[in-house]
């Protein structure tokens, strides 16, 4: 999977057709993360944001195998996964700046967007941090007998975190309808992947017995596939998976990460953004592969900019919370 | 549940039995897994086991393994599991062993049950009992024997439950499954084949009330848990030699019921705050300055505070029994407090 | 070490910099490790990039990979094997990035390196810091932001600093460094890029020495890291009132310098306590209890606390401004204690 | 490794004392055990222990593999650890009846026994607690550019433990010279390690690139050899290995642990001792294989029993610590 031979097969219409939008979540992402930029560099967003921008094809492909009504955990580096699961930019820019219009009334930010009305029980700010929450809303699902699925997102790095491995060994106990995904994306903020971890990255779930399906993360049909494949065996509940998506971060750590040579080369950044560009491989594809009008795909690109641009204007006029707020929220 | 107890009539004229702390707690979580089947429990060795204390014998026997779930050792694990669940439409109870194991799973109660309810805006809950050991004075050692309830009542978010007699197990636990919000449930490892009076009706007891254990002219000894018998003891020695003491049970020192504790030292006059946590920024300090500032101008000697002794439990019999208050130390305090000594 | 400092020259005639709270901290290290090859440090990112504030640029050249090492993100691993290291002739200073993230390695910190001594009957010793970050008004929410340095001041076997200035950090850590028992340093994110004079000669400052910030007559007011420029900043207006604050950095929070703090209270006969960690079962209750009880007969008011607010860390600033105490909210409190308000 | 083959090839005089020697040593413990659970029996001592009666070949196999100055790790089922290391009874005795002449003052009881003149940095109550203090010894060792080796004992049920992959993976990384010992003995606590544990142990240090030695536990013969390769890899600093060391308790999870049945049967009990006991199975090789008379090892029976007679004595004549005790050793 994953493989460019897909490419000369030509999908069926409603293929396509969730193939084209699946090129429009993409373009939103890809402009919501522009604009937070833009946002930080003009000093209008409070505090720090982690960018997406060339990790879309993960958090598109995984959550187009997702019900609504399944459950997914997230991470710092969440907006996609957030965007990706069916949350609006307008609302979304108002939680980033801070706004009582946000998903979480501005108490929460960037790094703890939480929807639970697209099923996404929250980003996280401690790395590793939602891998029981993301377990153990598993568990819900099995308990109360329906047939929801639950997918924690998580970067490489969190592969140094004993709790993955502590509830990978549960959730394949117990075979819960979990699906681990690992963005490997190279780094941990400032450092190679390969300087934190040791052996091998598919090894790890594989040795409490939890299948791993790696794959090529810039493509998103490729992502999708494995997603399905996984999702199925875990809503047939025949217990938790692991996918090792293979993708790369185009901006830095966060916002304020600009110089980045002493970690990685720019060389390296311009062969991500020329080769393995997400949306590039999958608009070549849709073109080529599917002969869809390349005007469809540039109408999509400028519709993603119009809303993203309406929900930075929505978030910018929106009102700061009340200073009574403070003190809510604490004790449900 | 199940060994059968005596059953004697109260002054209430309502039935009511003399059970142990022990069972209290089995029966509080036996009838709310009845009423609620989405109440569960999570641990090491809580099933077939009913824990190294048997406080949960039977109950894999009545509601399942699918519901008294036996987990590999892995506090964060089942922890996080157990949040995760909470958000989802669960209720379950995590039972910690050991208190002392706590700090295995400080991440999931305090950087994220603790908090994902605000920081979600109020959108999500997490309807979490942790059940926790704590307690010295059983040959444990250090890392068997702490009793670490003051880190939660410290963070926003949590509430804190530190029963100290059966009755008051019974109705806090249930009260705590009920709650919408992460509660730590600390047990004291020595008071679980203690007796008391329990009814047979249902009842629950509301968090962040205060209750007036012995009613007292004197001084105020206000302690939590372990150490409510402590006071009470000390009590017993003090009316012999002429001085009144009353002693208060906060029962939940996260939400604290400041009010009853002002007031109490406003009418004695003088205080000792008891607690089982070591005394240095522990709960002793936060109970002597709640009543140092309400009660200041009422106060005719300063609130003394007896925590346990700060120094990591020692394993030997003759020094563990030195590092916590005893009847007989809290008495002679009182007695210097009191200028009778 | 990296960037030059203008070089001034103080009362006591000595060479004194202005160098910043980093440049003082990363100064400490480069002094311990070039007179100690047993100094070594561990964390994330700790580097080549120095961690993400910078503060330890540049060590990594001197003193190379092997003596500043970079880790995995497994705080209870890295801190772990810290005390390994230290039991064992190696003298760690663990780097957790985020103070926040001590919740992942409190088992490591508490139950092992806290215990090790006093279980081992004194045999074993581990002189171990680990160094972390405190403070909010960031914008970084509710898992970036936490003061959890009361949490380690409850547990005997640790040691906890709290600088404020760029000369107490840099000759607290370098003290730290050369203790045989594991310190816990804060160093708050936001005093990274204050700046202070810092004498060119080596220096260490011993714990559990308070130190009097300002000298007042009419109230005390007891900070600690970041609150220490909130008082200073409140004692400043009270000064333009004709109220005369004494603001007092016990620089330590274990070891605690009681004397000093009582002996100001008595003077004064007032006190505000401020601690950016929560206020509930803080330091400001600690440090709220000893006053009261040390000063008892001296005081004209209740001691009063100012902690953080009781809620998660908000990200929002129209709300995180208003969790932490401020030198106009303290002045405001010093004078209703004055009876001025 | 552990095959019974090696039972025909008659051993070399140094070696042949080696194995005699090895045999008192399993003597000294299996009597020392005894002695604890009389104690427990009769009142005589505080709290619990945990015997580690039918392990006593793991102990003494890993422990023949190091030098007095080498480190390691216990556990809460430590006795054996600690006596294969060099500590003596006498003293074993007072620290478990928490008297002043023990190795920790009394302060630390059977679950903290530490030694450091022996290089044993202490058992452990915290399970898997000491993963990270033996992968910090082996960073010492190192550091300091001595050739010491370190040693973490653990049972299987530490494997539940997330710090034990996030030291494995970092002691990995830094070819440090520490070897992970498991002593799966099926049970943790009551029980069955399968109902804990996904997946295969082995492949827990596997995916962190750590050779796993997988050995007969009751065999002290080949615990040794396979200790001696992980111990040379070691010392050659060429990184850690992991042992796996299939063994039994004989007794309950701790002395109090009287009737088992309902997690294990007594038959599972019965067998191993007929068939698995590791004196037993040494023994038999020392006669058949070795040619010894049986009457040197009667002697070193009745030793063994004699010194932990002895140290009971000591033990319990022994006076307890001063109060002025209570608050010593806090601080350094
Ligand atoms: C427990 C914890 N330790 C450290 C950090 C600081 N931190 C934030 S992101 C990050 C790197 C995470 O890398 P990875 O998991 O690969 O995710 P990515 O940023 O690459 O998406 C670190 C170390 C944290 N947030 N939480
Ligand atoms: C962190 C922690 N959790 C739980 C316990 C309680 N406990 C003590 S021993 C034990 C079982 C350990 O099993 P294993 O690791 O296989 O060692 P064994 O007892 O079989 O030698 C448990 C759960 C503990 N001491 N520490
Ligand atoms: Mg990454
Ligand atoms: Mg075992």
């Amino acid at each position: 999977m994953g493989d460019r031979a897909g490419a000369r097969r030509k999908p069926a219409r409603a293929d396509l057709d969730r193939w084209v939008a699946a090129y429009g979540l993409m373009a939103t992402i890809r402009a919501f993360e522009e604009s937070v930029n833009q946002l930080y560099i003009t000093a209008k967003m409070p505090g720090l944001a982690h960018l997406c921008t060339g990790q879309e094809a993960v958090a598109v492909g995984v959550c187009m195998a997702l019900g609504p009504r399944d459950y997914i955990t997230s991470t710092h580096r969440g907006h996609g996964h957030c965007l990706a699961k069916g949350a609006s930019p307008d609302r979304m820019f108002a939680e980033l700046l801070g706004k009582a219009a946000g998903y979480c009334k501005g108490k929460g930010g960037s790094m703890h967007i939480a929807d639970p009305a697209t099923g996404n029980l929250g980003a996280n700010a401690i790395v590793g941090g939602s891998a029981g929450i993301a377990t153990g809303a598993a568990l819900s699902a099995k308990a109360l007998g329906d047939d929801r699925v639950s997918v924690c997102f998580f970067g490489e790095g969190a592969l140094g975190q004993g709790l993955l491995y502590e509830v990978m060994n549960l959730a394949s106990l117990w075979k819960l309808p979990v699906i681990y995904v690992c963005e490997n994306n190279l780094y941990s903020e400032y450092t190679l992947y390969t300087e934190t971890a040791a052996g091998s990255l598919r090894a790890r779930p594989e040795a409490f017995g939890i299948p791993v399906l790696e794959v090529d993360g810039q493509d998103v049909r490729a992502v999708y596939a494995a997603s399905e494949e996984a999702v199925g065996r875990a809503r047939r509940r025949e217990g938790p998976a692991a996918l090792l998506c293979n993708t790369y971060r185009y901006y830095g750590h966060h916002v304020g990460d600009i110089s980045r040579s002493y970690y990685r080369s720019r060389e390296e950044e311009e062969r991500w953004k020329a080769e393995r560009d997400p949306l590039e491989i999958h608009r070549r594809w849709l073109i080529d592969g599917a002969g869809l009008d390349p005007a469809v795909l540039d109408e999509l690109d400028n519709r993603a900019r119009a809303e993203v641009a309406a929900g930075v204007e929505f978030g910018l006029a929106a009102p700061y919370p009340e200073p009574e707020e403070v003190d809510r929220d604490v004790y449900a | 549940m199940s060994t059968p107890s005596p059953v004697a009539a109260t002054s209430s004229g309502k039935a009511t039995r003399e059970i142990t702390f022990a069972q209290a707690v089995r029966e509080a979580l036996a009838e709310e897994m009845r009423r609620d089947p989405r109440v569960i429990i999570l641990g090491e060795d809580v099933a077939e086991a009913g824990t190294p204390f048997k406080v949960l014998s039977g109950l894999v026997e009545e509601f399942g393994q699918d519901r008294v779930i036996d987990t590999s050792i892995s506090e964060a694990g089942f922890t996080g599991i157990a949040v995760g669940a909470a958000m989802t439409g669960l209720r379950p109870v995590a039972d910690i062993m050991f208190g002392d194991f706590l700090t295995l799973a400080m991440d999931q109660i305090v950087n994220q049950a603790a908090k994902v309810h605000y920081m979600s805006g109020g959108r999500l809950r997490v309807p979490l009992v942790v059940r926790a050991t704590m307690g010295a004075t059983r040959r444990s050692a250090a890392q068997h024997s702490q009793s670490l309830h003051a880190w939660f009542a410290h963070i926003p978010g949590l509430k804190v439950a530190m029963p100290s007699t059966p009755y008051d197990a019974k109705g806090l636990l249930k009260a705590a499954i009920r709650d919408d919000n992460p509660v730590l449930f600390f047990e004291d490892k020595l008071m679980f084949q203690a007796r008391g009076p329990v009814p047979s009706e249902e009842y629950t007891i509301p968090f962040g009330v205060a209750e007036i254990k012995r009613e007292g002219a004197d001084i105020s000894l206000v302690a939590t848990s372990s150490m409510v018998q402590v006071a009470l003891d000390a009590a017993s020695i003090l009316e012999r030699e002429g001085i009144s003491a009353e002693v208060i049970d906060p029962r939940t020192i996260a939400p604290l019921d400041r009010g009853t504790l002002v007031e109490s030292a406003r009418k004695t006059g003088r205080a000792i705050v008891l607690d089982e946590g070591h005394e240095q920024h522990g709960v002793t300090a936060e109970i002597a300055s709640v009543i140092g500032e309400g009660a200041f101008y009422y106060l005719d000697a300063p609130v003394t505070r007896m925590g346990a002794m700060d120094v990591p439990v020692p394993f030997s019999p003759a020094l563990e029994d030195l590092t916590v208050p005893t009847g007989e130390r809290v008495a002679a305090k009182a007695r210097a407090l009191c200028g009778r000594a």
